[in-house]
């Protein structure tokens, strides 16, 4: 009977463990799985295997090269990958989704030590990375069943979101929504499988109900007086469902207390429905559930368990008053005053002299109106445009200001000021008799990646040529007044367009085509 | 009143001077250890910033503008701002012991803190009215308060972690701070639109 | 210490930015482009070589009492000196660079160097330890401008190198990149000197390191 | 947790493995000899009053000391004392120990039936019998009677929660002695003036409830308590919360709020002491485990080597782990020759220990532990601040008010060391002098 | 001209009201400030690892300056912190030389028997708090390294289950004698050649029992060693640097081999 095992109490273990955890999170998913599947065809699990084995990969890499405890095991790797795949949309890129994977895990997760070690959620945080990375590639959204008829080309749809944040397209009816018939990313359109994957997580005890009921009940409560059915549809689109019961509840970055987890929950619905409702990108749920992660340390602190029988005594604020006599040396009037006030007038005179006589020297003759770089700009939009002069700027419409007015030769160019997406947006518009000779932005506050995309000269090019009243049109061209908007950035297309306009109608009012 | 709420609340949230005009992240990075540290540096930044505000504005436009001597703001408002910092920490250490221990450390730091040069310099390039500077001022103090303390909350999370040796220390605190500068690129374009 | 390892130490081994970490307001908000970064970079140290020599000739003059303001307007003037110039010859510098052109003033290299050398050393010293940190900053500059532009818009110099394959991460354009590379620029230099630098860093945090270490007084808080 | 009483205290619900509820206890053969430790309670050690040689007959006391904090300890056989040894106690103290070789006559000491007229003889006769708290932590009863304040006592409140799993000794006892429990209880109502009485019970006794429930309907004053099956119910300060609703505040002892909690079975032990005058020399145990073939519960003589227990019940040989007490606090057992002592309820055998595959990987912040602290402490936090050695830290976590009752580390995903470092982190804080 | 003129007398103006004002405040409200301390705190490496007896240096500087403490207490600083903070004190500097901390037990995983399979936490505390450890001695070094994470300098490995110490990297800050909860670490002269590797005092027959490379007590060495350097003092040998000559004649004649040359 060889030496007994001996170790401390307890000697009992609840048998769940890490990796089991994990499993059922896993499970948890499938039903998601397979609806992405339905909606959206087989590439929607080509997407999610190559999202999962990298970040498995990366994981694996990463704990060998740092010579560091293997992880791989606790299958939080796979989760991490699942949840992230859920998040892309069906068409993206299969090297996009790696490079999400590798922000996920290395970055975000394994650079602050591996798992419980991040403050941020690795599928959210790569979410953003990308969404601001490859803004076309994630918005670029794909009907359901379209992989039925492969032959049709693919429309670009938009989201319900974008519907409700003002693009056109049809709204679908919220029954529609829930069962996930929709575009959006692959994982979280179908709101019922996620609710199934949900109530299982609830039954295994894996997530408590605090988050998600808190999440879902804010924004429910606060998108209620636009009417229910409007609330409906606002709860089962975009990102809410799979991130109110899969992202927001992930261990490492969520409180650890249950009011702590409610607190959370209120927080991001709070700051969904302000994005979604007034921030400049459509999808809300991201954003907010990573800024409520930064505020997790200190819900922990307020929201701490009190020890039992533990009664608050008052920490009694021992005032340190520590008394500074001051230092009586008498003040000697030359030494300690007049010398230091002297050197420092000489030191900024002499400064400030220097500068002086450079400045008259450098000076850059400042006249109004035209500097050379101006005049190459001008010239760029109207050619063979010359002898420049500024001209009074007319009366400008209600939608648009024009600022200032060059007229020359060739033509004429309007500075015009419009209201965009994301704030004001200034173009020069270039007009020749023969209609718009050329566009070109010289200041636009629109979400970098997203409505920016409204300035560059593929865009612009189509203005060219054109005389009279200019239309936006969604995918393809219709009418041939029709230009195709930015996909995704519809309205600033459509406020690039209106400047337009109105540059030409203050040509035409001008007294027709410059002399 | 609408614009004043607009340039405040988007010096606060949306162009935050910490996290998207990269202005004063020495002391951003280097004080936010501790919590009470960080309040107190955003306390001493904020006073620092409207009171610069209130000396630099009216220097510029009563004395620069009617010379015509817009180009020396610069050397002018950096004089006034380290004039006034020494004055305040001297008296400080002199007559409130206890609140000079808590913040007047941080004064000497904040002299050369981009943040408040950037910000008396701003309200010059923006064109801003005296009233509107010194919101711009207080919201730019708010912003970069509340960007300390979210950071000084996140640093408390990064104490537990351990990363690489080489990234150990001022390295992960940067990447955090990308992480935080990332979720603060959510509140783009709320401003506006929030006041219509 | 011989000349040639003043200015050398400049370079690597104490970089101003990356092992130092002064100066980090320009570092992540003006190096969008390989071009601003050096652009920055020689701006800085014009200002830094001229306000090196000045307080060096300087240093017994300048009382105790007003020694910090006497620097900052020194300083002041040659920024504003280097933004005259700047104006006049490379106006899209100048506009590129914006309002941290005249934030090179508050730039904690200048007025730490300022302490922390030229206040106490020879003019011929002070003119080669800020060239050594000059271009120890523009290397760094030019490092993170080059990598955020090179992966953030796929271009070297404003040359498009991407042939359309390779799509451009705008992330690395927006401030959440530039914590990023500089973070990871910091982790790739004390990989190299093989955490000697980690070391002397980890003093960077506390007072040594900053550049009004000279001009305040107790400053045990600060660094714990 | 009964709602009742307002916050619900949190705990974990553990298999209960209560195989041996149904057997009688039955008294093991007599050991050739048996070795007594002079330390078998908390507090100061006896020393012995035997040489080698001396014959002591059953229940005559073999070592006291003059310390009022301590137990006397008295021989369980008749017969001649072999030698005066020094065992290593489960803490890593060693306490000398006395080893008597058995005559198989178990001669009876002549022991008076002790007449009680006052608190203070009462006091008195307790300590003579050599009782301490037989739930396992081996407290000395007479000292909870020696409180300063004896008149602000005024509930008793018997534990017979026995929420370890496997072990169901104090449930035999309320089975077949329940007589003396009433009669412990009324005993210890009469001497100290106590007004009202509740005894605790887990729901998965419902026997003892009824058998219990209807023997103390007799005395309105005493009130049986069904309770959820929720570890750690049987927890001093979580038992006396569940039943008569009053907080033990932090760092006080549960006599400050007029309580005083004892073992079901010191209880019945003490009415039997009261009529015979016969000290406690022999404890009911369970024996159960996966190795031991023949599981039951037996009375066995103080003394006797746990081998020997264990191989009466078929238990020994497949043994690689052996617990003396419950699996949740029991301690492992290292030398098999070690004596059973007052302290010891229970002894289970394992083939294999049930956390055998378990080791620790990083914590997931899942806040598990936090949600079973009865204490309302953050394990998590805990273990940080002992990992850095954090004192100060420690202290503001309170750790000193951990239990030790095993419910963080039962179910850490992480499988990380919780309450075991808790009590590391305790010592720390002794030896630096809190 | 005046354009040239004006800005100048503003910029005079604005110098004269930023010194006169600044000299004036910083004459007049100046604080006094003991130099002293802080050029004290300068001189002291800086590591707090307490080894003076105050929680850290900023501490142990102040007690130097005000309450006139040795200066000589820095034991990682050595002779030449002494003497910096001696000139800065004026006091002189007594000559420290630190010992050296030495686990006393030789124990491996051959030698030593085991009680009882651990399977707790790698931990000496923990496997301490379980009759004691899992070693069948009593007295020897349990090798979960509770030693190796306290030490300030990374000097201490545990090498075939038993802590050994590096003495070139040991600065002799003690930290883990406190630590082990066997107290098998004591500190040593660096001076000392030999040295026995044992803390067990029972006799013979019982120290055989538990483990091959303990100390049986047999006073062998005590016989052979030429300088009577070596005493057996109830059943364990200790050896006396001052006396001891380094000639190993006691380190031959063990027959357990517990006596090693450092």
């Amino acid at each position: 009977m060889e030496a007994l095992i001996v170790s401390q109490s307890p000697h009992r273990h609840s048998g769940v463990t890490t990796p089991v955890i994990m499993r059922d999170v896993l499970i948890a998913l499938i039903p998601a799985l397979i609806a992405s599947v339905v909606f959206f065809g087989p590439r929607a699990l080509l997407v999610t295997a190559v999202t999962t084995a990298s970040a498995i990969f990366f994981e694996y890499a990463y704990r060998r090269l740092m010579h560091r405890q293997q992880t791989v095991g606790d299958l939080s790797a796979a989760v991490t990958g699942v949840l992230l795949a859920f998040n892309l949309p069906v068409s993206i890129p299969l090297w996009i989704a790696v490079i999400g994977s590798f922000v996920a895990i290395v970055v975000v997760k394994q650079l602050f030590g591996g798992i419980g070690k991040n403050f941020a959620n690795p599928a959210i945080t790569a979410r953003i990375v990308l969404m601001v990375s490859f803004a076309v590639h994630m918005t670029n959204w794909t009907e359901p069943f379209a992989y039925l008829h492969p032959q049709a080309e693919a429309v670009a749809s938009a989201t319900p979101l974008a519907v409700l944040a003002g693009s056109e397209g049809t709204l679908p009816s919220p029954l529609m929504l829930f069962l996930g018939n929709c575009g959006g990313c692959l994982g979280e359109t179908s709101a019922l499988a996620l609710l199934l994957g949900g109530a299982y997580l609830l039954y295994k005890r894996v997530i408590r109900p605090h988050i998600p009921l808190a999440y879902l009940g804010t924004v429910a409560l606060l998108t209620l007086p636009f009417g229910v059915e409007r609330m409906a549809t606002y709860l089962f689109s975009g990102g809410l469902a799979i991130g109110a019961i899969f992202m927001a509840t992930d261990y490492t970055t969520s409180p650890i207390t249950g009011k702590g987890k409610i607190i959370f929950g209120i927080g991001c619905g709070l700051l969904t429905v302000l994005i979604r409702q007034f921030g400049s990108y459509p999808e809300g749920v991201s954003f907010s559930i990573l800024l409520m992660n930064l505020l997790v340390p200190y819900i922990d602190i307020w929201t701490a368990p009190r020890p039992f029988g533990l009664t608050r005594d008052k920490k009694k604020k021992e005032k340190t008053k520590t008394a500074v006599e001051g230092d009586q040396t008498p003040i000697r009037p030359l030494r300690d005053v007049l010398r230091p006030t002297a050197v420092l007038c000489v030191v900024v005179v002499l400064i400030a002299g220097a500068l002086l006589a450079t400045y008259r020297v450098t000076r850059v003759e400042e006249e109004t109106g035209l500097t050379e770089a101006l005049i190459s700009e001008l010239t760029e939009l109207v050619p063979q445009g010359a002898d420049w002069e500024e001209l009074q700027p007319p009366a400008s419409p209600e939608n648009a200001t024009i600022t200032r007015c060059f007229g020359s030769s060739a033509g004429h160019v309007y500075e015009v000021v419009t209201k965009s997406y994301g704030g004001d947006l200034t173009l020069l518009v270039g007009i020749t008799p023969e209609g718009v000779s050329g566009v070109s932005v010289t200041e636009t506050s629109d979400t970098p990646g997203l409505g920016s995309k409204a300035a560059d000269e593929g865009f612009l090019s189509q203005f060219a040529g054109r005389k009279g009243e200019i239309t936006v049109a969604k995918n393809k061209a219709t009418r041939d007044s029709d230009i195709v908007a930015v996909a995704g950035a519809t309205i600033s297309s459509r406020a690039v367009t209106t400047a337009v306009n109105a540059a030409l109608a203050a040509d035409s009012e001008l007294g027709g085509d410059g002399e | 009143m609408r614009e004043m709420m607009i340039i405040l609340v988007s010096a606060v949230l949306v162009d935050n001077f910490v996290l998207t005009k990269f202005m004063g992240i020495c002391p951003f990075l280097g004080v936010s250890k501790k919590v009470d540290s960080a309040a107190g540096m955003g306390v001493a930044v904020t006073f620092v910033m409207v009171m610069a505000t209130l000396c630099t504005y009216p220097v510029y436009t009563l004395l620069l503008v009617p010379f015509g001597l817009q180009y020396l703001n610069t050397v002018s408002f950096i004089l006034i701002i380290a004039l006034f910092v020494q004055l305040v920490e001297i008296i400080l250490r002199r007559f409130v012991p206890p609140l000079y221990q808590a913040l007047g450390i941080y004064l000497p730091l904040i002299t050369t803190n981009c943040a408040v040069l950037g910000v008396t310099l701003l309200n010059i390039t923006e064109e801003y009215t005296f009233a509107q500077s010194v919101v711009n001022a207080l919201g730019a103090g708010i912003g970069f308060t509340i960007a300390l303390l979210l950071f000084a909350g996140v640093r408390r999370r990064l104490e537990a972690a351990n990363p690489p040796k080489p990234f150990s220390g001022m390295p992960i605190t940067l990447i955090s701070a990308a992480i935080v500068s990332l979720s603060f690129l959510g509140f783009s374009g709320v401003v506006e639109n929030l006041f219509g | 210490m011989k000349n040639r390892e003043i200015f050398l130490r400049g370079l690597l081994k104490e970089n101003p930015v990356l092992v130092m970490l002064l100066g980090t307001c320009p570092t992540l908000a003006v190096t969008t482009m390989a071009l601003n970064g050096i652009g920055m970079g020689l701006a800085t140290t014009f200002v830094l070589l001229g306000s090196n020599v000045v307080i060096s000739l300087l240093k017994r003059v300048i009382p105790k009492e007003v020694r910090l303001p006497c620097y900052i307007v020194i300083i002041a003037g040659f920024v504003t000196l280097v933004g005259f110039l700047l104006e006049r010859y490379l106006p899209a510098l100048n506009q590129a660079l914006g309002l941290f052109l005249s934030l090179i003033t508050v730039n904690c290299i200048i007025l730490g160097r300022a302490e922390m050398f030229a206040s106490k050393n020879s003019v011929g010293k002070s003119a080669l330890d800020a060239l050594g940190m000059g271009f120890g900053f523009t290397l760094a500059l030019f490092c993170m401008g080059a990598v955020r532009e090179l992966i953030g818009a796929g271009t070297i110099f404003g040359i498009d190198i991407t042939f359309g394959v390779l799509e451009p991460m705008l992330i690395f354009i927006l401030p959440a990149g530039g914590f990023f590379v500089f973070g990871c620029l910091i982790a790739l230099v004390n990989r190299l000197t093989k955490g000697r630098a980690a070391e002397r860093r980890s003093q960077a945090d506390g007072c040594a390191g900053c550049p009004a270490a000279g001009a305040c007084g107790g400053c045990e808080e600060v660094a714990k | 947790m009964s709602l009742l009483n307002g916050k619900r205290i949190n705990g974990v619900t553990v298999r209960h493995d209560k195989n041996t509820k149904n057997a009688v206890t039955t008294p093991i053969p007599l050991p050739q000899r048996v070795t007594i430790p002079m330390q078998q309670h908390m507090g100061v050690p006896c020393k012995p009053l035997v040489e080698v040689g001396d014959r002591v007959l059953v229940g005559q006391k073999i070592g006291d000391t003059e310390h009022l904090f301590a137990a006397p300890v008295h021989s369980s056989v008749s017969g001649e004392v072999e030698a005066l040894t020094e065992i290593v106690l489960p803490g890593g103290k060693r306490s000398q120990a006395v080893v008597i070789h058995a005559d198989g006559k178990q001669e009876e000491f002549p022991h008076k039936t002790p007449t009680i007229t006052t608190a203070q003889d009462f006091f008195t006769a307790v300590r003579r019998s050599g009782l301490v708290g037989l739930g396992g932590a081996g407290f000395p009863a007479h000292m909870k009677l020696a409180y300063k304040d004896v008149e602000r006592l005024d509930t008793l409140v018997v534990n017979a929660a026995e929420c370890e799993p496997y072990i169901t000794s104090d449930y035999r006892t309320c089975i077949e002695s329940a007589e003396d429990v009433f009669d412990g209880i009324e005993a210890v109502m009469h001497f100290l003036g106590l007004t009202h009485c509740f005894i605790g019970i887990e729901k998965n006794k419902p026997e003892a409830i009824e058998k219990l429930g209807k023997i103390c309907k007799a005395d309105s004053r005493i009130r049986v308590v069904p309770l959820p099956a929720r570890y750690p119910q049987g927890a001093e300060k979580v038992l006396i919360y569940q039943t008569t609703g009053r907080t033990v505040r932090a760092g006080s002892l549960p006599a400050d709020s007029g309580v005083m909690m004892q073992n079901v079975s010191s209880i019945a032990f003490l009415a039997d002491y009261l009529r015979r005058g016969r000290p406690l020399i022999e404890r009911f145990i369970t024996v159960d485990g996966t190795a031991v073939e023949r599981p039951g519960n037996y009375s066995v003589p103080v003394g006797t080597s746990i081998r020997e227990v264990l191989e009466y019940c078929g238990g020994f040989e497949k043994a690689t782990q052996i617990l003396s007490g419950g699996p949740m606090m029991g301690s492992a057992v290292a030398d098999p020759e070690m004596p059973v002592t007052k302290t010891c309820n229970a002894l289970l055998a394992f083939t294999e220990p049930e956390d055998f595959a378990l080791s620790a990987t990083d914590c997931i912040r899942c806040g598990r532990c936090t949600a079973a602290c009865p204490m309302g402490l953050r394990p998590g936090m805990l273990e940080d601040a002992y990992d850095k050695r954090d004192t100060a830290q420690l202290r503001a976590l309170s750790v000193t008010l951990c239990v030790g009752c095993g419910s963080c580390s039962y179910v850490c995903p992480a499988g990380r060391p919780l309450s075991q470092k808790n009590v590391l982190a305790k010592d720390l804080l002794r030896k630096e002098g809190n | 001209m005046n354009e040239f003129v004006i800005p100048i007398l503003i910029f005079v103006a604005l110098a004269l009201f930023a010194g006169l004002l600044l000299s004036l405040a910083s004459k007049l409200f100046a604080v006094k400030v003991d130099t002293r301390i802080t050029d004290a705190r300068e001189a002291l490496p800086g590591a707090n690892c307490g080894a003076c007896g105050y929680a850290g240096c900023d501490e142990y500087a102040a007690a130097v300056i005000q309450d006139e403490v040795s200066v000589s207490l820095c034991v990682p600083g050595g002779a030449q912190v002494a003497e910096k903070l001696g000139e800065i004190t004026g006091r002189k500097a007594e000559a420290v030389i630190p010992p050296v901390a030495r686990v006393l037990c030789g124990g491996d995983c051959e030698s030593a028997k085991k009680a009882y399979q651990y399977h707790g936490f790698q931990s000496c505390a923990a496997a301490a708090g379980l009759y004691g450890g899992d070693k069948s001695c009593h007295y020897g070094c349990l090798g979960f390294g509770d030693c190796v994470k306290a030490c300030p300098q990374n000097a201490i490995s545990v090498e075939n289950g038993v802590a050994v110490v590096d003495p070139n990297r040991c600065i002799g800050c003690l930290i883990c004698v406190s630590v082990c909860p066997k107290g098998v670490i004591a500190p040593v002269e660096r001076t000392a050649s030999y040295l026995v590797l044992c803390k067990n005092p029972q006799r013979g027959k019982e120290t055989r029992a538990v483990c091959s490379a303990g100390c049986i007590g047999c006073k062998k060495c005590e016989r052979t060693c030429p300088a009577g350097a070596v005493k057996v003092t109830d059943g364990l040998a200790a050896i006396d640097p001052t006396l001891c000559t380094g000639c190993g004649s006691c380190a031959e004649g063990c027959p357990v081999h517990c006596i090693v040359k450092l």
